[in-house]
């Protein structure tokens, strides 16, 4: 039994570039289902298991106290925000130069997770600012260019919904989030450059980390069930775009027949 | 299809397949257009005519299946005359054909009156009519060296003499060894073998 | 457990009211996340069921054939 | 494969806009009439003490230069557009990259020239410094040579839509931001006695990057947008 999953699994890997070419719609939804079954579950407990331990367990910072546990909502929303805008620009740039269906069905499903991860990432940052800084709102740079990604996302999905010929709209979302990905490094080191009062970023992945471990590790941890969230999030968007763009096929009819008639 | 093997075709589509708006405009339409031919494109309005054209001479790239291969220059003219109201008929046309390098001012002068727009030469387009404005954009026929011309509707609002005039000069060109695909509502008088391609009845002759 | 008792954990002196909308927001969000799209897979599917216009296949790409 | 004469084409390309725009001096002065009556507003809306406006004339000037250029950049393709003179433009022979690049050119000189050279007036309105002036022109001159590429990329992709006007500032605004902050910067450097070449060559390296890379993407949006 166990070594026909491996074989499967081989065959799958060596059938790979013959799929990832037609990267057929009924293929991607099979996966899609099969991968969500076990990540979805294995994310919500991450994700409950990480807010338990930095809210309950790890001590309170000397200098900010408890407020400070905000931090493992905002730098993971942070985090998988600006990766989120990576990942629609680069299917985008698939979208747009091997013109495949399923990348522009990506890019669109990743747009409104993107948004949102931005904006709990721009409303944490305010949260955590009233107790730090006494304001509601400060212009710092962390949140500034947080602000600005949030507006990057909202042009874009503005783009999307501008155009009536929605293959058009992919192409031209494509464009625009090439356009984005290329400034955000310039956004980000401009904003910091301009206002340089926010303490600088706590993690320094490559360098050694300015908090002790016992906060770290609950944050690596959301970190790591952010990005799952957000792979999970944007593989459920996938699924019903595709649905809907399918819908006219016939293995989307037989689909709906299955699924509909046990639930009837 | 049966054409001139020996030179290769000089605009060649394989299964194009448009769907618009959940209709399929055509299906799995392949021809070849060799030097020589002059293709009519029929079909009743929203058949795709003006869709198709696009797609031959690569203005729309995308929103389609199947692949166009267009080895030779190509002119395209649209419904839209592409004059600037501001300019004169000769800045427009002159600068129409600067992309394919420098025409004298008596070769414009030459194609303007050709299509009846001698004398108005300097006058800001604004002041002269539509079938003006579209003559304007026919005069680059005359000047053009490009094999391959893609012509959508060339004959609407135009009078009748400029049509006879356009006809002689498409079976000019044709019979000099260029191609022309065009489509017209009109039954076109010309002596030279004419291919239809029905939008509606996939591919004939 | 760094806090002691339920109400210093709802406190957190002084910063639990921070905190915890931050956390009820953060759980909105990620509730509005997933849910959604599950709901609005569900809406697609019975509103095939309900009326399944199948035109002849049109856009069948030749790989779903080998499945 | 480009046609022979492609610096010709690109200077007739050049020439014919100006000629267009020449031909209407009413649109070239919109701007600058524009520029001049969002100034008048500063003094209305935050009292007529000179100190204070001198205090953040550097920052508002900047800001009402990029509007005004976002108000132009919106309409830099429509007219060309719907009269099928843009559709000729992408089936020319002559690589696409070169004439948008000679496109937007046309459009800077006719807005962001002009802007550059009259804001000195405009800073005399909000009382700034003399010794900035220069710096005023120079950021001005680079940083709305920057946005009018920025510019044409959201006037690309926005070009066939029927409500696109909003949509384009939209979309760009955000690409604004790192200019404004250099642009502003530079001249608030020059008002505090502070030397702007640092500023002022940043907003260089941004004009690079931007005459680089800019065309592809206007390139881009334009033949997706042609071909909606």
């Amino acid at each position: 039994m166990f070594v026909r999953r491996i074989a499967r699994c081989i065959i799958a890997v060596a059938m790979w570039p013959i799929f990832h070419k037609f990267g057929s719609p009924p293929w991607l939804y099979a996966i899609s289902g099969a991968i969500l079954r076990w990540m979805l579950p294995v994310t919500l407990i991450l994700l409950v298991i990480g807010a338990v331990w930095g809210l309950m367990f790890s001590p309170a910072d000397f200098r900010q106290g408890n407020s400070y546990r905000i931090m493992y909502i905002h730098v993971p929303a942070a985090v998988v925000a600006l990766a989120g805008y990576y990942v629609m620009a680069l299917a985008g740039a698939i979208n747009l130069i091997w013109r495949m269906k399923m990348a522009d069905v990506a890019m669109k499903a990743a747009a409104p997770v993107g948004a949102a991860f931005t904006f709990l990432a721009l409303f944490s940052g305010a949260v955590w600012g009233k107790p730090t800084w006494g304001a509601w709102w400060v212009w710092d740079a962390r949140v500034t260019s947080m602000l600005i990604l949030l507006f990057l996302y909202l042009g874009v999905v503005a783009l999307y919904e501008a155009f009536d010929n929605k293959e058009a709209a992919g192409k031209a979302c494509a464009v625009l989030s090439l356009v984005g990905m290329v400034n955000i490094p310039i956004i980000y080191k401009s904003v910091d450059w301009w206002y340089s009062l926010h303490q600088p970023a706590s993690i320094k992945l490559t360098g050694e980390s300015t908090i002790d471990p016992s906060m770290l590790y609950p944050l690596l941890l959301m970190i790591a069930a952010f990005y799952a969230l957000f792979t999970c999030c944007l593989l459920l968007n996938m699924r019903v775009e595709l649905l809907r763009r399918e819908s006219r096929t016939h293995w989307v009819g037989s689909l709906a027949k299955r699924e509909c008639s046990d639930v009837l | 299809m049966s054409g001139d093997p020996a030179s290769s075709p000089l605009l060649a589509s394989q299964s194009l397949c448009l769907i618009r708006g959940g209709r399929e405009l055509f299906r799995e339409l392949s021809f070849e257009v060799y030097a020589g031919q002059l293709w009519q494109i029929e079909g009743l309005n929203g058949a795709g005519k003006t869709s198709l054209i696009r797609i031959l001479c690569g203005l729309s790239r995308f929103g389609f299946e199947g692949e166009v291969v267009c080895n030779s220059p190509l002119l395209y003219l649209g419904h839209q005359p592409a004059v600037k109201a501001l300019l004169t008929p000769r800045e427009n046309l002159s600068w129409h054909v600067s992309g394919d390098g420098l025409h004298s001012n008596t070769q414009i002068e030459s194609a303007l009156a050709r299509v009846g727009l001698s004398g108005y030469e300097d006058v800001p387009c604004h002041t002269l009519s539509a079938g003006q404005h579209r003559r304007v954009n026919l005069a680059r026929l005359f000047l053009s060296e490009a094999a391959l011309w893609l012509l959508d509707e060339p004959f609407a609002a135009i009078d009748k003499e400029g049509v006879d005039e356009l006809q002689t000069l498409l079976t000019a060109h044709v019979k000099a060894g260029g191609a022309v695909v065009m489509t017209s509502h009109q039954a076109l008088q010309v002596n030279c073998d004419v291919r239809f391609l029905n939008l509606g009845a996939g591919v004939a002759a | 457990m760094y806090f002691d008792s339920l109400h210093a954990l709802l406190t957190m002196d002084g910063h639990g009211a921070y905190v915890w909308l931050v956390y009820l927001v953060a759980l909105a969000i990620i509730a509005l996340l997933v849910v959604a799209p599950i709901r609005r897979r569900k809406q697609v599917l019975q509103q095939l069921a309900a009326q399944p216009n199948h035109v002849q296949p049109v856009a069948v790409s030749p790989s779903a054939k080998e499945l | 494969m480009s046609a022979p004469g492609t610096l010709q084409f690109c200077i007739r390309l050049l020439r014919r806009q100006l000629l267009l725009a020449v031909r209407r001096p009413i649109e070239i002065s919109n701007p600058l009439v524009f520029f001049a009556m969002v100034v008048a507003l500063f003094p209305l809306g935050l009292g007529p003490a000179l100190e204070n406006l001198a205090g953040f004339a550097a920052g508002t000037l900047w800001i009402i230069a990029l509007l005004s250029n976002l108000l132009t950049s919106d309409a830099v393709f429509r007219s060309d557009f719907e009269d099928g003179s843009l559709e000729q433009l992408l089936l020319s022979p002559q690589p696409l990259y070169l004439s948008v690049l000679a496109y937007i050119g046309a459009h800077w000189l006719m807005t962001g020239l002009l802007l550059a050279l009259a804001s000195p007036v405009f800073a005399l309105l909000l009382n700034l410094p003399g010794q900035a002036l220069g710096t005023l022109v120079m950021s001005l001159l680079l940083g709305t040579a920057v946005l009018s590429l920025l510019g044409g990329i959201g006037a690309a992709l926005t070009v066939g839509l029927k409500r696109g006007g909003m949509l384009t500032s939209l979309l760009i605004l955000p690409l604004y931001m790192p200019v404004l902050i250099f642009g502003s910067a530079a001249v608030q450097g020059a008002v505090s006695g502070i030397p702007a070449g640092p500023y002022l060559a940043i907003l260089a390296a941004m004009l690079c990057l931007a005459i680089a890379l800019a065309p592809l993407a206007i390139a881009a949006g334009l033949r997706i947008s042609i071909d909606a």
